[in-house]
């Protein structure tokens, strides 16, 4: 069971914030999603959308444990 | 020091402390965004951070500028949450021995925070409320310290 | 506003008052300039100005930055007389509608402030005194504005 | 009668830091100066040594009228 969490423009398509999702690797989770949710599936493949895992950016797939924590990134903008 | 704030903060009052009780720094650089009413097109501006990972991915890039422009101290302050215009958004104040430095620093810290750091930017204003993402500019301001 | 002032400054203060009530102004950049103390090779740092000239010839170069960078507003203030290690000798905020015109202007003011405006600057030191006149790399510094 | 101001390592060699002098035009002044101390007359004429009139830097000679200030500045370092 990971934690899913999403942020900025993503949260706002989903209409959630953070979800429980059974999944056991990043791309088994990103089809999860997008098997629930087309629109926000193909977000997540986005430009510029990153992903961490356990607070730490990842770039391709990665096998998720239980507790493992997956945020989902769209382009950032401070200051 | 690196901190997120969900609370209002004042620009002179961090430059005082920052500033204080150094004797071999020549330099203090400093820059202060603030949140433009846009002629009233932005009504508030709202800005979301992942914590944890925020600070700690902004931790990383502070620690480059120390090396980088060889910074005795550097303070990064920066809000969160709804922010009205004219309020203070971020921070950055750089020491250095000399001015060239403490310059270098700010700016490309500035850049860095534009355009790296894990912030989500949206803005409020009376036709709706919009996400912000960086500019071309900003983009092309970043690539400048390649 | 352009100022000099014999008396100790608190660039805070100044940074607190020169940012509030912007709601236009995105970006404001400041620099102070502290006294080193050189590891105890400075004691003192002594400046002197020609009042009135003085005022005016920085007023010409604040004039040629409030244009060429797109000025909202500018501050800069200066000691004259005697500085002990770590006061502040000079401060500069720029305010602009983005980020660049603000660092760009303020670093700006700064070279040309290093060696152009009209002060004399005696190091008092255990070894006795010197002038300092501006170094190399400040005239190379301002020479990249030309 | 013009109003002569020394400034920086200027004062410090001449050992004053201003003076009434007799003269017609910032040359004749330079002139007189150079009379009294050999090595103050050498110094107005050195590297990034300029002159203000009435608080105008000015280039080359000119003329003084009776009450002119004329300051010999050393080459110039704030921040």
């Amino acid at each position: 069971m990971a934690r899913v969490l999403l942020f900025g423009s993503l949260r706002d398509l989903a209409g959630w914030r953070e979800r429980d999702v059974e999944a056991a690797s990043v791309s088994v989770l990103r089809a999860q999603l997008a098997g629930e949710d087309e629109a926000l599936g193909a977000a997540l493949e986005g430009p510029g959308v990153q992903v961490a895992v356990d607070q730490a950016l990842v770039r391709g797939d990665l096998a998720l444990s239980a507790g493992s924590e997956v945020a989902f990134l769209p382009p950032m903008s401070g200051g | 020091m690196i901190r997120l704030t969900d609370q209002p903060f004042e620009p002179g009052a961090l430059l005082s402390e920052f500033a204080r009780g150094r004797e071999e720094t020549g330099a203090v650089a400093t820059f202060t965004g603030l949140a433009r009413a846009e002629q009233g097109a932005t009504a508030i501006l709202e800005l979301e951070a992942y914590p944890g990972f925020t600070e700690s991915e902004i931790g990383k890039i502070a620690d480059q500028a120390r090396e980088r422009f060889g910074l005795h101290d550097l303070l990064i302050l920066h809000r969160v949450g709804k922010i009205g215009p004219g309020e203070p958004i971020v921070f950055v104040a750089t020491a250095a021995g000399h001015r060239r430095a403490a310059f270098e620093a700010c700016d490309f810290l500035m850049d860095y925070l534009k355009s790296r750091a894990p912030f989500w930017k949206k803005e409020h204003g009376p036709g709706g409320q919009r996400w912000i993402e960086p500019t071309a500019q900003d983009h092309i301001d970043r690539e400048r310290w390649d």
